[in-house]
């Protein structure tokens, strides 16, 4: 099960680095925040050692402040690179400009 | 696992993929982060549905908690925020995976009972978790202007302190993996790391803050993949390991674009303690002020302007009163174009975005090559809150803590007008010998408000 | 099993995708030669089968032919791309021809 | 599998992947084979170490086999002759896979004993794998010209029997899957699938079957990743993927650099049934010959010259002579580039292959695009065994079975020279008009002949 889990780690490590091998700086940031919301996947370690039963209140205390923690990650992660890739977005109005006539 | 949730799985890192793919290109960036984010919902929805999960009111709470804490920040932060928001949304990533890691070792009473690559996968989740939790919260202090921005040490024993943090949290480790089970070796095992985040990134001067934010973003990336080593979780494996090596070379790109190595940046910024107190005009040459309306009658009989934007520009938020000077200059035949250095502003691409959200067109951007070539053959160059990415000493002297960046020459041009509030420097606290050189001349104030002049000027011509 | 082993499939498509998302139209015929040796890894089928015993005459007859037809794929896989590709090297005596005097 | 023979095949796909990656770029090409050919061996040892492995004799016998046979075949083979030999070396690696799920069908007597995805993995192997092996096989007799080079079809019951020997194949794997377990029900799959590959491959036209070798490609790629999921072997799996993957991509970017999809490729050539006959000049306009010394003076009073070399040249290996003739030129003040068509030749990339074995230096070889952007303003264009990528019917004329292909357009320079030896039509089988255009003269004979007269004549000019 190791080795199979290695195998899939190799893999998926040649698959980021094969994807980033050409990217314009203008992306670098959005890509920094895109990645940084993927490993919000760290919220499933949360919801699957809690959803499976855990002891004791302080190991409770402990997993709802880490879910919480993922799930800033994810959604905050997600709307950030929204939000900063919004601004590269073609808008409509560039072809016709008022200030053009003044 | 069950089926249904390798599948899930399955199709979860599959979007993940397609996502990232699509955010490396400006056409496809939008959908990509999109069809990432349709991948999270798959995978949290195959764990939700495992067999035998449980404490479903503690889940929606966690959930519910995270929701309303980082919807309304990701949807208010400022745009020149934008970079200590991901440092802190790569933190709590960073201190989730430390908190599961701690409950683990709880829940198991040590890894007595696991095989070996458990264990070794578990602890190496905690610390580098804690290492990105607190190091990422050290980068937030300092973009916020919460810590001093320029490097922070504890004089000589700052690095063998930190060595110390390194190896105390790798000594619990060791102590761990060979059997310990008390409850406070993993708290040390955090606290170290803890320490050792903090003293890492505290030397690291603001200017090289992205690359390690981006570092520290890799880091938790791997640290989820080693969580899911430990959990058997081929969503975390793959998505972590994903994250981790793309962040690598990610960070790669961002500090070769600096000009910088990765050690040299985590050895200590730009402007180390020796230049950190540099901050008046101290190449002693004359200053040369001037006016809106000569700025304006300049630029109007110019042939070509170059307009050279900084972080002063975001600043202002003076991006539009640039546009529309540019716009004004273009309608009576002068030729505009952007100069945009790489690391201008405050993180990769920072110009490009306020200037596309002015509706200024691509075509009109020069990169550093372009407009270097261009510079030479500029009638006047408009830098407006630009410091470091204009400064001559980063070519010709080799002692400047900035020396080998590669920089606009805008010293090429005829002449230089600097709109900037003073003779304060910029990012890396060290002069700028351009402001004295006799071909350039000041306009002083806000930047949005010089520009803004300027404009009214033009028009009454 | 399957199902981990569908994972490194898909992870093993994603990076065979993406590595050749842009190539020179120039080495075509040689990634196309390439590939095809890396596909002889089917010899390791062959070894499996036989290597781990296997019940007959006509079988092992069968095997020893997959085990030489995976061979040949192979190393004349592998052969013949670098001929090809030697024809692409830079050679040395280029910036100096003797014809230029002529 | 033991953790030996896992952590083999895991450094054997990385050195796969390394060395695909090396393989993309014409700098890193040679070294990315030698990489992944140190991975198979990698892959071969990690095998045989497998605990339990016997018959060594007849693995040896195989591999010494395999050996004596592809060695040689490799290094004899001639440039011309490569894409003929990368279909048989495809051929094998197919019939390989399909001899394997034969003995394994025959050992387990039937894949009752086994899980429903070990036999469908395994029937998808045989059958995939003897398409591949079969229609590799037509491939090569087309390209070797043992079997007609033009399409060949059985007329009107030609698609409705190909469409029954796929049914057939897949009729009996249901069989199979369902509990079936006669020997002869696995032949059955494997000669229905033989019957669908030659049915395939036989109507396609010999100029679209580099396309065709590397679909097949694709399939042995997917067949072994198939027989890797039955034998649980992640060598297998991810190797097989990877070409599988990879394959069909090249594919595509093959077909669409001849402006073909896929699917006009599989369903029939170029040069259909309906032209495949239009051998002679048809288009009966005044054909004009000229000697070498006149093209000697031709070229020598231009200011640009175009090359267009094309399959003729390969054929006369007149490379050499070619360069000969453009030094020449160059050194007395005349302006020589090369205009390269991707599919020129019988392979992508042949002019290629052939110019740099000639020591031509890469700045003087001109795209598709370039060239067509420079020949409107080029004085003389020499045409050397070029026929089908100069056809002006592939821009004009819509009936033409060649319409829509990007050609060079070679009728927009001053004057044309065509050498070729006669008036005969090229591989696509269609007149061409160029050579009756006014502006045109031809040189027949040998190209090597032709153009060593010529460079003679430039010597003694
Ligand atoms: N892009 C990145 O990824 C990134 C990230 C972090 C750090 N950095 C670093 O940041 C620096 C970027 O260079 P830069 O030239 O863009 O900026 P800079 O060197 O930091 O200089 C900015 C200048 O803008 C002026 N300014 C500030 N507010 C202003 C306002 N409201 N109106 C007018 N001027 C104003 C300041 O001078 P006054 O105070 O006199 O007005 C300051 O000198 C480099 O050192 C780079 O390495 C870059
Ligand atoms: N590159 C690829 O990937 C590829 C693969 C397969 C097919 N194709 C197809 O092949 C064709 C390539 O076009 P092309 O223009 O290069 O070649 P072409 O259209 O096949 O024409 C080659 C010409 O060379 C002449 N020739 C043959 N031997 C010669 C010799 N010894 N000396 C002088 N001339 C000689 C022939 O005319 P004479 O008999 O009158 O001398 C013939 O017309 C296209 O149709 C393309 O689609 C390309």
């Amino acid at each position: 099960m190791l080795l199979n889990n290695l195998a899939v780690l190799v893999l998926a490590g040649f698959v980021g680095f094969v994807v980033l091998s050409r990217v314009p700086n203008t992306l670098h940031t959005p890509l920094m925040s895109g990645t940084n919301a993927i490993h919000g996947i760290v919220l499933l370690g949360g919801l699957i050692v809690l959803g499976l039963g855990t002891e004791g209140v302080f190991n409770k205390i402990l997993l709802v402040i880490a879910i919480a923690f993922g799930t800033v990650n994810v959604v905050g992660g997600f709307l950030v690179t929204d939000r900063m890739l919004g601004m590269f977005k073609e808008k409509p109005g560039r072809a016709t400009r008022k200030e053009d006539d003044a | 696992m069950t089926t249904v949730a390798v599948v899930g799985y399955i199709i979860a890192f599959a979007l993940f993929i397609v996502g990232l793919m699509g955010l490396t290109g400006p056409r496809t960036a939008v959908r990509g982060n999109w069809t990432a984010a349709v991948g999270m919902l798959v995978a949290i929805v195959a764990t939700l549905l495992l067999p035998g999960m449980g404490n479903w009111w503690l889940i929606a709470l966690g959930l519910v908690l995270g929701t309303v804490v980082g919807v309304p920040a990701a949807r208010r932060v400022r745009m020149t925020a934008m970079p200590q928001m991901v440092a802190l949304f790569n933190g709590v990533g960073g201190g989730a995976v430390a908190l599961i890691a701690w409950a683990e070792f709880r829940d198991t009473a040590g890894y007595v009972a696991e095989p070996l690559h458990v264990a070794v996968a578990s602890l190496f989740a905690a610390l580098v978790g804690s290492v990105s939790f607190w190091g990422s919260l050290v980068a937030f202090g300092k973009l916020q202007e919460l810590i001093a921005t320029r490097p922070v040490t504890l004089g000589a024993v700052h690095r063998p302190l930190t060595a110390v943090a390194l190896a105390a949290a790798l000594a619990y480790v060791v102590v761990i993996a060979a059997g310990g089970t008390s409850g406070w070796l993993i708290v040390g095992v955090l606290l170290a790391a803890a320490f050792f985040g903090v003293l890492l990134v505290l030397p690291i001067g603001g200017a090289d803050m992205p690359v390690v934010i981006s570092l520290l973003n890799a880091a938790t990336g791997l640290s989820a993949a080693a969580m899911g080593l430990a959990l058997d979780n081929t969503a975390l494996i793959v998505a972590g390991m994903l994250v981790g090596a793309s962040g690598s070379i990610l960070t790669n790109l961002m500090a070769k674009a600096m000009n910088r190595t990765l050690v040299s940046v985590l050895l200590g910024g730009f402007g180390g303690a020796a230049v950190a107190e540099a901050d008046g005009p101290g190449t002693g040459g004359m200053v040369r002020t001037t006016g809106a309306a000569d700025v304006a009658i300049q630029l109007a009989y110019a042939n070509r302007v170059a307009v050279v934007p900084g972080y002063g520009m975001a600043v202002a938020q003076a991006q539009h009163a640039v546009r529309e000077m540019a716009d004004l200059l273009t309608g009576s035949g002068v030729e505009v174009y952007y100069a945009v250095h790489p690391v201008a502003g405050r993180m990769p691409g920072h110009m490009n975005v306020l200037l596309a959200e002015a509706d200024v067109g691509y075509e009109a951007l020069k990169d550093l090559e372009e407009s270097n070539s261009l510079l030479p053959r500029t009638d006047v160059a408009v830098v407006i809150g630009a410091n470091d990415v204009t400064n001559p000493a980063a070519r010709t002297d080799a002692s400047s803590p900035i020396y080998g960046m590669p920089v606009l020459s805008v010293d090429a041009s005829r002449s230089v007008i600097v709109l900037k509030r003073s003779m304060g420097s910029g990012f890396a606290g060290v002069d700028n010998a351009l402001f004295t050189d006799p071909r350039t001349s000041m306009l002083f104030g806000d930047a949005k408000e010089s520009v803004a002049s300027v404009v009214e000027e033009l028009k009454a011509l």
